[in-house]
Parts: structure tokens; sequence; C-alpha cells
């Protein structure tokens, strides 16, 4: 069976914050909570990037934060996939032109879904997640 | 006895804040810490300098997701000091109702992740699922559920009708019962109580000399309040407690959370029920200003927060210093690691509520030996549980 | 204690659950939320001011395909959403009040969309 | 009147008027700084150091160090302002005095240049990136250009 669709049924995310302000990081985490549950879809928080398929990175990519956003990028087992939530991974929004930043997680490592908001609704998020999982077919 | 060093983040399952501390450990004894920050500098003070002054309101929001109402208050009250404006009574009141709400939707998220890391995974749940309803109140007063954006230079952006008034109070009602039982588990509990009790203590003299803010400070019994001190908005009308407590271990820091809880709801009952009639904003949005300087206060959910806003005249701010009171609270809280065991770092550092983003800053070394062989446990996933 | 634990546990047993069924049931977001936003063409005269007041410079004026008569230099405001951090000035600055508030925010996709579709639509005919 | 600003006057300090309340602005020459600050710790009225703020002011040659102290017991903040030339901007430091200053004196090195003479903690690259550290500028300063 095609290893694509098998993440598909039971997708595990990692979440890492590349120099957030904690307000998507802080959805992400409502968005695991019972009023959102997520692992309706098999979705769980991974406590390794070993063990993770989709990537959730929230935050103003900083320089320093890149090395380590493609370290643990490297680290986890193919097929990967990216999801960059708020407006600062996509592009850096409001951070974006300053000396210590990156301007977008897509100057760091390909994203497969981008989720806007400042921060995003849990449900938005969710949302990302699931449109992810039915793009995989 | 060879020394090991144990890296602690920054990518932590239970810290979702990129924080890197280098703990130095002689067999399960802790010897000494290193915080590496740095990895969340995202230049907002050079950022400032660039834009104009209505426009920094959102940009220092943004300093910190869960405390930014605080921030833009910060800002906008330091402003107002050098232009001389004159803000509505009925914006202070409704700027005060928001950084309460905020207060509140700070503390209990704190307190859960507190559970999480001690293991207590279903009370985490809990107080998750109970911290929804004031996130939506939020949502309902300003639009947003986190970040608000509620601010403009002189007044504030949405007005409350007597609808949202009687939704507010209702709502506060179940969140009051539930803080209430949450505070006697906290007291009670058997598995919170053996974490907690006696771990990371900070003596008063300590405390005041590291120069620790807000519920750390509170929580080793200096009464030391920033709303009660050096009133601003409408936290000089209201009336409320500070609350101390005098232990000043893990416990008492989220006692103090708790109670602050308790004591925000009803300084919200008493804002709704003497809320005064008027405008909210003035007329004509504020562009420019002349010369001057400010030092703004405020009291932070974490703590005391200080903004020193320099104007040389125009549009343009010339110099905006931000201290946030993580940046005290985690670098100079390396004390209370002393002795600990590795399994009560997390503990610690959560007890001081860190909010990396408002840190976005430097090393401290706390070392007491000198090392012998320093080793390096690269990963390190399933810590502290 | 004991007893008390007992009753939360059985009443959380027989409470119905707490979670919203998303995806199938509608989302939890009122209507003051602060969704996606978007210029009406029959009332923008293009002013550009949104533009210059964006605090993160995801506005961008672009041309208009057709001839408004109302909109003089034939410009109007295209929104980023991959910077839009949807705080709302654009709308509270707007001379003409031309922008258009909903609470909508399944906006994920895989390249960060902007509102220029949107507000095309908007052109009266 | 207040214990702390009291002793400031006797020591000749004169206070800088500000519009808000329970703010005191004394200016201070860098080799007083530290008999001004053992003096107020010397009280005992619970002093913390709030901040240090840092401004450069380009145009004069001058860069200002703002230590923010609050006085827990008094309920007032006093700001003790050094000015330092801006091409070698040196400062005794205090955190022997006051340890939670610590933090205050590896920023405002990091970000602004300003040695702290006599605090062995000091050094660059923490908070700034190491590409922007290593070329040796400050980028909080008004003349580093993005």
């Amino acid at each position: 069976m095609n290893k694509v669709k098998l993440i598909k049924y039971s997708p595990w995310l990692l979440h890492f914050n590349t120099g957030a302000c904690n307000g998507c990081d802080i959805e992400v985490l409502a968005a695991l909570t019972p009023y959102y549950d997520p692992e309706r879809f098999g979705v769980k928080l991974a406590p390794n990037p070993r063990h993770a398929d989709v990537m959730v990175v929230t935050g103003a990519v900083t320089k320093k934060a890149a090395e380590r956003l493609k370290r643990l990028y490297d680290q986890m087992p193919p097929p990967k996939f990216v999801i960059a939530v708020g407006a600062c991974a996509i592009s850096g929004g409001i951070f974006s032109g300053s000396y210590a930043v990156l301007n977008g997680a897509d100057k760091a490592v390909p994203v497969d879904m981008y989720v806007p908001g400042c921060p995003p609704r849990p449900e938005a998020i969710l949302y990302g997640v699931v449109k992810l999982l039915s793009k995989l077919g | 006895m060879s020394l090991i060093e144990i890296p602690v983040g920054p990518q932590h399952p239970a810290l979702h804040e990129p924080i890197l501390l280098r703990v130095r450990a002689d067999g399960e004894r802790v010897v000494g810490i290193q915080v590496v920050t740095g990895y969340n500098h995202r230049g907002v003070e050079k950022l400032g300098e660039r834009s104009t002054w209505s426009k920094d309101v959102f940009l220092y929001s943004r300093i910190c997701g869960i405390c930014n109402t605080v921030h833009a208050q910060t800002y906008t009250q330091g402003v107002e000091a050098i232009g001389g404006i004159e803000v509505p009574p009925r914006a202070q009141y409704l700027r005060t109702l928001v950084m309460e709400l905020e207060r509140i939707h700070s503390h209990i998220l704190i307190c859960a992740v507190m559970a999480e890391v001690v293991g207590f995974d279903s009370l985490f749940m809990l107080m998750m699922r109970d911290r929804e309803p004031v996130m939506m109140l939020k949502e309902l007063v300003t639009g947003n559920r986190v970040i608000a954006d509620y601010y403009v230079l002189g007044g504030v952006r949405r007005d409350l009708d007597e609808v949202k008034k009687d939704k507010i109070l209702k709502v506060l009602e179940g969140v009051e019962a539930r803080v209430k039982y949450y505070k006697k588990i906290f007291m009670e509990d058997y598995t919170i109580t053996k974490r907690l009790l006696g771990v990371g203590v900070i003596k008063p003299s300590e405390a005041v000399a590291y120069s620790l803010v807000g519920p750390t400070l509170r929580g080793s019994g200096v009464k030391s309040d920033v709303r009660a001190d050096d009133p601003y908005a409408a936290y000089g009308e209201i009336p409320f407690n500070v609350v101390t407590y005098s232990d000043g271990d893990s416990l008492s820091r989220m006692l103090v959370r708790l109670d602050e809880t308790l004591e925000s709801i009803e300084m919200i009952r008493y804002i709704i029920k003497h809320l005064p009639e008027g405008p909210i904003a003035p007329k004509t949005p504020i562009r420019t200003l002349h010369e001057g300087e400010a030092f703004s206060r405020v009291e932070a959910p974490r703590g005391e927060l200080i903004y020193h806003i320099v104007s040389k005249g125009g549009d343009k701010p010339y110099r905006v210093k931000v201290r946030t009171p993580s940046f005290n609270n985690i670098i100079n809280g390396v004390i209370a690691y002393r002795d600990a065991r590795i399994a009560d770092v997390p503990v610690i550092l959560t007890s001081f509520d860190p909010c990396i983003s408002c840190t976005e800053r430097i090393l401290v070394i706390d070392e007491r030996n000198g090392s012998t062989k320093v080793l390096s446990l690269k990963d390190l996933s399933r810590w502290g549980k | 204690m004991g007893l008390k634990l007992l009753t939360e546990v059985l009443s959380n047993v027989f409470k119905r659950a707490s979670t919203i069924e998303y995806p199938k049931q509608p989302s939890l977001a009122l209507k003051e939320h602060r969704g996606q936003q978007y210029a009406d063409l029959s009332k923008c005269v293009g002013c550009s001011l949104c533009a210059v007041e964006c605090p993160s410079n995801a506005i961008t004026m672009a041309s208009l395909p057709v001839k408004l008569k109302h909109n003089p230099r034939s410009i109007y405001p295209v929104i980023d959403y991959g910077k839009c951090i949807f705080c709302y000035r654009c709308v509270d600055v707007c001379p003409v009040k031309a922008y258009v508030i909903t609470n909508y925010f399944e906006i994920a996709s895989d390249r960060p969309g902007n509102s220029s579709e949107l507000s095309l639509n908007t052109i009266p005919k | 009147m207040s214990k702390a600003v009291e002793f400031l006057r006797s020591l000749g300090l004169t206070c800088k008027e500000v519009k808000q309340a329970r703010r005191y602005v004394f200016e201070v020459s860098p080799d007083k700084l530290r008999v001004v600050v053992t003096g107020l710790i010397k009280l005992n009225l619970n002093i913390y150091s709030s901040t240090i703020s840092v401004v450069d002011y380009i145009n004069e040659g001058v860069i200002e160090v703002n230590y923010c102290l609050w006085v827990i017991d008094e309920k007032l903040m006093i700001v003790l302002r050094v000015r330092v030339p801006r091409d070698s901007p040196k400062v005794p430091t205090i955190h022997d005095i006051i340890p939670g200053a610590l933090n205050g004196e590896l920023e405002a090195y990091d970000l602004f240049g300003v040695v702290f003479e006599g605090n062995d903690k000091l050094r660059r690259g923490f908070l700034v990136p190491l590409d922007i550290a290593n070329q040796g500028v400050f980028p909080l300063r008004k003349d580093f250009k993005v």
C-alpha cells in the first residue's frame, strides 16, 4: 500500500515554534483539547520528530530557529508534510523585513499547506489539517 | 563523578516554545543551568522605529500573543502620557475589562500546562475545556480569540452593549465555580502537591534582589502589584486585593495565579456594573506627537511590564524599549534551580509562567562546580514526565 | 473527597460531550469574529489610504480591468491573506466604508491567496 | 518626602521634571554610579532593578543608559541616567550590587555595545543572529541599516 495513503489515517503532528508570539501556539494547543478534539481524525501530537508525519510551523522563522527547523525536518521520515500556521509562518507577517527574520517558513523548508490568520482559529487549523489529508487522496 | 549535560529544548513536547535549557547534572542533582534563548528574537524594537505611532499599536501587540492587550495598554498609555491625550472613562473601563479577561485565560492556561508537566493529563484537558468560554468572551468583546487588537491611541475600537454584558456575567459564573474547584485540587490533590510543594523555593529577599516580578514575587510573600502601587487605566477606582503567598515554592506561585483569577472575575463584575457612559475613542485620530519621554508600567499576567518611550516629535517613535516580565523571571530565576532534581526542572520553569516570545533574549550561566567532563545526551524527548 | 470525585465522574459520564464535530457541524465563530475582509468595488474610490495604513504592508493597489466612474485612478486594493494580520485597520480607516467584513475563516490553501477574485466579483454590472 | 529621593538629593543630584507621577529622573556621572546604587540598596527599601534602557542619540554623539529602579516600599520609580560618549560607551557594572541587573546589562551589550566594566559574562551572538553579530555591529544603534 502507498505510504502516503497510510499517513492519511493517522497523521502525527510535530509542533515547532520558530519564534512566534505564542498566539498561534496556544491556538494549536487549543485545537488539541476537548472542544475540537482532532483525535477524531487520528491526529495526535508526536513526542519526537522521528515519529512525526506532519510538521506544524508557527511563528516568524528567525534566523537562529531556521537552522533548527531544517534539522527537525531532516530528522522526520519521508513522506513528510509541512503546514505553515499564521501570517508570520507564511510570509513573516508584521515582522517581515526585520534583521532577524527569514520572512516565511518556505524559505527554509517546503510548505504544503498555508493557514492564514493572526492567529487562525483552532477550527481554521483543523480545516488546514483536514484539507491537507484530503489532498493526499 | 562526571557531570552530564542534558539539553532540554528548543523543541519540547511539553513546552511549546523555543528555549534551550542546558542542564548540568551530577547524578540526579542539578548543579548548573544554562538558559539559551534568542530563538525567538525578531528585532521588534528596531521594526517599531520604522513604523508610525498608530501602526505600532498592532506591532507591539504581537510581541506576545498571550498578553497582547497589556502590551498594547503599556504602549498606548506611554504615548498618551507624552502627548497629554485624555482617554474617555468608558474606554478606560473597557480596556481594564479586556485586560482582566486576558489575565483569567492566561492564568488558567499556565495552571493547565503545569498539570500537563506533572503528568496530570486529565486535569490539563479539563482546564483547557473550561478556558474556552473565556476565549469566547474575548472574541465577543474584541473580535478575536487571542490577539485582540482592541486599542487605538486615545480609546478602544468596539463598544459593549447590554446583550454582551449579560453574556459575560453568565459565562463568568460557570468559570468561577470551576476555578474554585481547581484551586481545591491544586491544594489537596496528592499528585500535584507531591510535585510542587517545597520545589524551587525562593526567599523574599532573594526574589527582590534578583528582580523577579509578578506572581513569582508575590508567591514569595512580597506585596508588589503595579495595579495597586501605580494605578493605570481604571484600576484606581476598582476595589481588589493583592494576593500573596509566603512559601515561595512552585505551589504558592500557582496558588497566587488561581486566587488572582477569582479576583479578576470579581473585578469584571464591578466593571460591568459601574461602566460609565460616554464616547470610546477620540473623534480625530492621533498621528503626530511632540517631544518627550515616558516610563510606562503595567501589571501583565506574568508581572511588571515596562516600556520606555522616547519621542523626538513627528509621526515615528525615536526609541521604544520593551522589558517584559519573563525576561527577568526566566533569566534571573536560575537561583530557583539550586539543588533541584532533574525531574523538577520543567516544574520550576513552568511555575515562572515562562513566555519565551516576550523574552527573546540572552544567555546566563549559573555554575557552581567546575565542569569535569561534559557528556552530551543529544536526544531526550519524553523527559520530565 | 472520594464521594465528590464519584459525582464528578458520574456527571461527566452522562453529560453531552463538549467536542464540536467541527467539519460536520458549524464552527463556534461568532459574528464578531474578524474574518476574511475584502473591498467592495462598487464603493471603493481607490484612495490607497488602507494600503498606507496597513501595519503589515499586506495591501497592494492593483489596476482595475474596467473603468468605473467613482474610481478615477482605476486602482483597487488587493489583500495578500498570507501577510494580512486581520487587524481591520483597513476597515477602520476607509473613508467610504468600502470594506465588506465577514467571519469566514476557512481560507487555508496550498498557496497563499489574495482578495482580488472576491473584490472583482463586486464590480457593478 | 520619600527617603530614597531625599538620599539622592543629599548627594547633590538634581531631579529632572517628568510629566508622569511617581517617576524621578536623576542624572549621574559614570564614576559615581556605583556609590549611588550602593547607597540606595543600603536604605533597605526593597529596591529591584526594573530595566536598563539604552537610547542612542546619534546627533549628540551620546549613548544614554537609564537604570530604572522600582522602590517597592515607597511605590516610586527612580531612574538613574548615565550619559557616555558614543564611540566608547563604558559604564561600571552594578550586577554585583543588584543581581537582577544582569539580564539588562547582557541585553544592552548585545544590542547597543555598551560595555559594563567588571561584568565578565558579556558576550555577543546569543540574541542577535550570528551573521550580524560577527560583523561587529549593534542592531539597535541608529546607524545600523536593515
